[in-house]
């Protein structure tokens, strides 16, 4: 793959030819919280101080709340729209382990029925990856055979060795960007020696690790020892924040809203972690936390390799450095019973 | 998992936005009982009328906007065209509104969703369907689906059951079944009332009681959980093996095409995966949770 | 669209069953004038009312809200008005606090003889209301 | 500490006088703390006294048979007085260790102060009133007061009020609530319009995963009104009319229950200053009805109860 470089004080200007005709987001710090926003132009400094967000980026695909259909009682009856969205966008500073969730989530909203929301939003977004020069403690990615310096989900993947920024061309779109031949060079055969020597050298930084080979089946085999589960949830408030800042969760929930005679349907966030989840008029299939906690982690590592073949967790480490009574994932994973012996499903 | 083809599914899907549903006017309203009430209603839009086709067991999403939407199962049969129905019980936010439409109301209609009964296995055979409840609307699309083609099809019992005399839905239609002569039908109520003729007693009860033959026959089942996990013994115990019983299970859903994630048992999909399921997968379901 | 300040004000009044609103019928049966802008909501009593009810009020965009109730110690159910005085004061200075202004939230003790003060009470809580304009607290689009 | 804390804990498990034993154990990662809660001895050895024990463990009464003996600081120990007041919990179902807390290290503080993120920092220990940091090998000295969190600074309460044994000696409070009051103030000096102005941007950030009312004490409603669908009370999209809505409702609803703990700000992954909420509602009944949450366990719940004459001028 022939890569190219970029030096990091040209980057302001690369991005400012990119503002032009897209809508550029970036990495900014608003209120303390490291989060996404469009970028205001003034400066490249996020390269230095950013290293994940805390809102991941499936927000920009699949809102926290979002207007699906606004309907209108007329006198010969009602009247439907769908509100148009998705201009086109980039979005700079993806890290591997979100942008693995990314194509994870285009797998589940493509599957059997596409669905058309996230679709205009996602089909018109380029996502450029940045690799992760600095994990947090929380961080277990290489533990999902994610690599800090490699992705394959992004349209291009920057890098960064010292005061240069290595660039590789994933996607043709990605090239497509790439046309200010006197700012972007092309990549030294030292360049390129340095990103391979970073590929173990940033992996190595990732401390965090958890043994996951064959997770399906051991969680199969523990799935009905409600005791395992009982103490693995002991703890955990059944609060939303591991499953709305989780890069791979897309449960939403869809309501209506009416005032008079306007009114609209709107598709926001959901949780398996709270009750009213599963609650039905009769009863609650999962009232209990235990269960709750149970569907999560299995969801996860056991129902979604089942259906699609890839397991929905990327290491990320948000649930672990975001919950409140920090209730940890790995710990919990390390705890499911080693089935050497029966590897059948009952 | 019996998935018919998707593309056959898709035909009726509004142009490209999966969840925008198509105006349905409700054409006629009968009350069954107190809390449970049918709805007819057909497409404000006529090429769809001709055209929707669906089998029998497949569901619904019914939305009265501005309140919300809500899983129903389509409770005629596909060889009756013209019109739809559904029995709606009311419990909840939408079934409260849906019982207060009067007749011309406009609601939203989406789907077929879901599998569908085993016609093609269920050909040939003795068929026992036991019902409770609102139970008998996703039942009713079948028996009528059987019943239009007779000949295709064995023996049939019907075995339905209700709380009391009043909470009995469909009641025209266990009357024309009781007069057909080829249907066994039984009917039952939980307590005696007075001026009673049926049976008396639970479902599984009267199923033991009647005791119809598992030789070349399979079991549909649908009515509360509670009676259809008492139900399963006992067709056991007659002699029906687990992939001659089938049955519809319920669970909440937002979206009824495997995306939204609520409706799970394991990793199977009730929406997408159900709602039709045979005892046998129900058996190794890796999850209570149903 | 008739200027802003001229819109009439639309209330919302929780009255009390046993004295606001007889005193509101006394009001009637007696001819007394007052302005039509209030929408009453009987209640059982005044110590009905949760902060809920006055915030949704506001947020649904009625421009005040009005709890009327027995004066203390002639409370139908004996300690209801107290816990609502002590439910409304602390509900009217925390929503200051949050930036609704004062007159959106009114609360007025009205038994049921005095018909013409509940004519004055409304006929103050609407001047109120009017002289701060309508309320569009809620209408402004967030992200 | 510690030590005397193990020995209790392990003499209630032995005398079978609790069935289990909530506390704080080491967490998995640097600087945190985790609930611990089990029944069995061997996990006894795992509890630790640490300034990072942020959690208000009185949130795990709830709802919780048998009985339980608890880890409580000052402001735990006055949240479950305040769940027996709401005969949420009952007195004889829960055995009180009592730990003087001498104040909570604020992260947040302590990365602006040193501009290290949490994990960049080696070790953080307090002795007295300094904090000393190890910073890649090199040791920094803090005071306490520019570390601690705010509402530490301003606990009138540090040694717990209702306990059945004490570990340690009780602490004297540091009762300086300027920096609290100064932030509250700030918000006072705006005029009306700004403030709403200032909730309304900073509700539109909230994403409604109700951490902070799933971490509080005083919010032990069996069903929240924020689910309810009959009434549509308020919707669960994330606007923010149904935020502010929400967290001011949740305000009023655990007046006079609330300890100011701190944790609803802690949690709020969005950094949402609801202390500016929690904090004004906790001076507002002091000042308006002289009353302070979890105080007496027989005393009635602030809003069951009345004076005579009270909340003069307010009411035509």
């Amino acid at each position: 793959m022939n890569s190219k470089k970029i030096n990091k004080k040209d980057l302001k200007k690369l991005l400012d030819t990119w503002r032009r005709d897209f809508n550029l987001i970036v990495p900014v710090l608003e209120n303390e919280v490291i989060t996404m926003d469009v970028w205001d132009g003034k400066d490249t400094a996020f390269i230095d101080w950013y290293r994940n967000t805390v809102v991941p980026p499936k927000a920009n695909f699949l809102p926290p709340g979002e207007k699906m259909i606004s309907f209108e009682k007329k006198k010969d009856g009602i009247v439907l729209e769908i509100p148009r969205n998705g201009q086109r966008q980039i979005i700079f500073g993806v890290r591997p382990c979100d942008a693995r969730s990314i194509a994870i989530i285009d797998d589940v909203f493509t599957e059997t029925y596409e669905d058309t929301y996230y679709l205009s939003r996602r089909n018109n977004t380029i996502v450029i990856g940045l690799s992760c020069n600095s994990p947090y403690d929380s961080c277990f990615c290489t533990s999902l055979n994610i690599n800090p310096v490699e992705s394959a989900h992004v349209d291009l993947l920057f890098t960064d060795i010292g005061d240069d920024l290595l660039i590789e061309e994933i996607t043709e779109r990605g090239k497509g960007l790439l046309n200010m031949p006197d700012t972007i060079k092309k990549a030294t055969k030292a360049d390129t020696e340095k990103g391979q020597a970073l590929k173990d050298s940033l992996a190595a930084k990732v401390t965090k690790q958890v043994n996951v080979k064959d997770m399906e089946h051991r969680l199969q085999a523990c799935f009905n020892d409600r005791e395992f589960w009982e103490k693995a949830a002991a703890k955990c408030i059944g609060c939303g924040i591991c499953t709305f800042l989780c890069p791979t969760c897309f449960c939403f929930d869809i309501n209506d809203e009416m005032l008079k005679k306007q009114g609209a349907r709107y598709r926001s966030w959901d949780s398996c972690s709270f009750k009213a989840y599963t609650r039905m008029p009769m009863e609650n299939p999962r009232e209990e936390r235990w269960r709750r906690v149970r569907q999560k982690v299995c969801h996860k590592y056991q129902f979604l390799p089942a259906n699609l073949g890839v397991t929905a967790c990327t290491g990320c480490g948000r649930c672990i450095r975001l919950c409140p009574v920090n209730w940890d994932i790995t710990q919990v994973l390390a705890g499911v019973p080693q089935k050497e012996a029966a590897r059948s499903a009952k | 998992m019996t998935v018919t083809q998707i593309s056959q599914r898709k035909k009726y899907l509004a142009q490209d936005n999966v969840y925008l549903p198509h105006i349905v006017v409700v054409e006629k309203i009968i009350e069954e009982t107190p809390s449970v009430r049918t709805l007819h209603f057909h497409f404000k839009d006529d090429t769809l009328n001709r055209e929707f086709t669906f089998d029998p067991g497949q569901f619904a999403e019914l939305s009265v906007f501005g309140v919300g939407e809500a899983t129903f199962c389509i409770s005629n049969s596909p060889t009756r065209q013209g019109h739809l129905e559904c029995g709606i019980n009311r419990v909840g936010l939408v079934t409260n509104a849906l019982h207060r439409l009067g007749t011309g109301a406009e609601i939203g209609f989406r789907g077929p969703y879901g599998n569908s009964f085993p016609l093609d296995d269920m050909r040939g055979k003795d068929l026992v369907f036991v019902g409770g409840g609102i139970g008998l609307a996703p039942l009713r699309s079948l028996i009528w689906n059987v019943i239009d083609n007779r000949d295709k099809y064995g023996a049939i019992a019907i075995i339905y059951g209700a709380r009391s005399a009043a909470d009995l839905c469909f009641k025209y239609d266990l009357d024309s079944w009781k007069n057909d002569k080829t249907v066994n039908t039984a009917v039952t109520i939980d307590r005696n009332e007075s001026g009673w003729q049926g049976k008396v007693g639970f479902v599984p009860a009267v199923l033991g009681e009647m005791a119809p033959s598992a030789r070349n026959a399979m079991a549909v089942v649908c009515g509360p959980p509670v009676m259809i996990r008492n139900t399963f013994p006992v067709l056991e115990k007659l002699g029906f093996a687990p992939e001659q019983i089938v049955t519809t299970l319920e669970k909440k859903m937002k979206c009824g095409i495997g995306k939204c994630g609520r409706c799970n048992i394991g990793n199977l999909y009730v929406c997408r995966d159900g709602p039709v399921f045979t005892y046998a997968q129900i058996k190794n379901f890796i999850s209570d949770e149903y | 669209m008739e200027n802003e300040t001229e819109k009439e004000p639309r209330i919302v009044g929780f009255l009390c069953k046993w004295c606001s609103y007889a005193g509101a019928d006394l009001a009637g049966t007696s001819r007394k004038k007052y302005p039509a802008n209030v929408t009453v909501v009987k209640v059982p009593c005044s110590g009905r009312i949760d902060p809920l009810f006055i915030l949704k009020g506001l947020s649904l965009g009625f421009d005040g809200v009005l709890v009327s109730g027995c004066h203390p110690g002639d409370c139908h159910y004996q300690t209801g008005n107290y816990r609502a005085r002590r439910r409304m004061a602390l509900t009217k200075k925390f929503l200051e606090y949050m930036g609704i202004p004062a007159e959106r939230v009114q609360a007025s003790w009205v038994s049921a003889s005095e018909g013409n003060k509940f004519a004055q009470v409304i006929a103050d809580v609407v001047k109120d209301v009017k002289a701060i304009g309508p309320n569009n607290l809620f209408c402004a689009e967030g992200r | 500490m510690e030590k005397e804390l193990r020995k209790q804990a392990n003499r209630l498990l032995e005398e079978g006088t609790v069935d289990c034993i909530i506390g704080h154990a080491q967490g998995s990662l640097k600087f945190t703390t985790t609930p611990l809660i089990t029944g069995d001895k061997t996990e006894i050895s795992n509890l630790i006294i640490s300034p990072f024990m942020h959690n208000n463990l009185a949130n795990y009464l709830i709802r919780r048979h048998g009985k339980t003996g608890i880890v409580a600081k000052g402001c735990d120990s006055r949240s479950i007085v305040s769940l027996i007041q709401d005969k949420q919990v009952s007195r004889d179902a829960v055995v009180i260790i009592g730990v003087p807390c001498s104040g909570l290290v604020d992260m947040a503080k302590l990365e602006s102060l040193t501009g290290k993120v949490r994990d960049q920092i080696e070790a953080v220990t307090v002795a007295g009133d300094k904090v000393s940091v190890k910073l890649n090998g090199k040791k920094k000295e803090y005071p306490a007061r520019q570390v601690l969190f705010d509402h530490c600074l301003g606990c009138e309460f540090p040694t717990p009020q209702e306990y059945d044994c004490l570990i340690g000696e009780p602490v004297a409070a540091i009762n300086d609530t300027e920096l609290s009051s100064k932030k509250i103030a700030d918000i006072k000096k705006m005029a009306p319009q700004d403030r709403w102005a200032f909730w309304q941007k900073q509700f539109s950030r909230c994403i409604r995963c109700y951490a902070c009312r799933e971490v509080c004490p005083a919010c032990f409603c069996e069903r929240c009104f924020a689910e309810e669908s009959q009434p549509h009370w308020i919707s669960p999209v994330p606007q923010w009319q149904d935020n502010l809505v929400f967290q001011v409702i949740r305000t009023i609803h655990v007046a006079g229950r609330c300890s100011d703990c701190g944790e609803c700000e802690r949690v709020c992954p969005q950094h949402i200053p609801l202390r500016l909420l929690s904090r004004e509602m906790y001076d507002l009944i002091d000042e308006m009805f002289h009353y302070k949450s979890g105080m007496d366990k027989n005393a009635p719940p602030l809003m069951t109860a009345y004076e005579m004459v009270e909340a003069e001028g307010l009411i035509r």
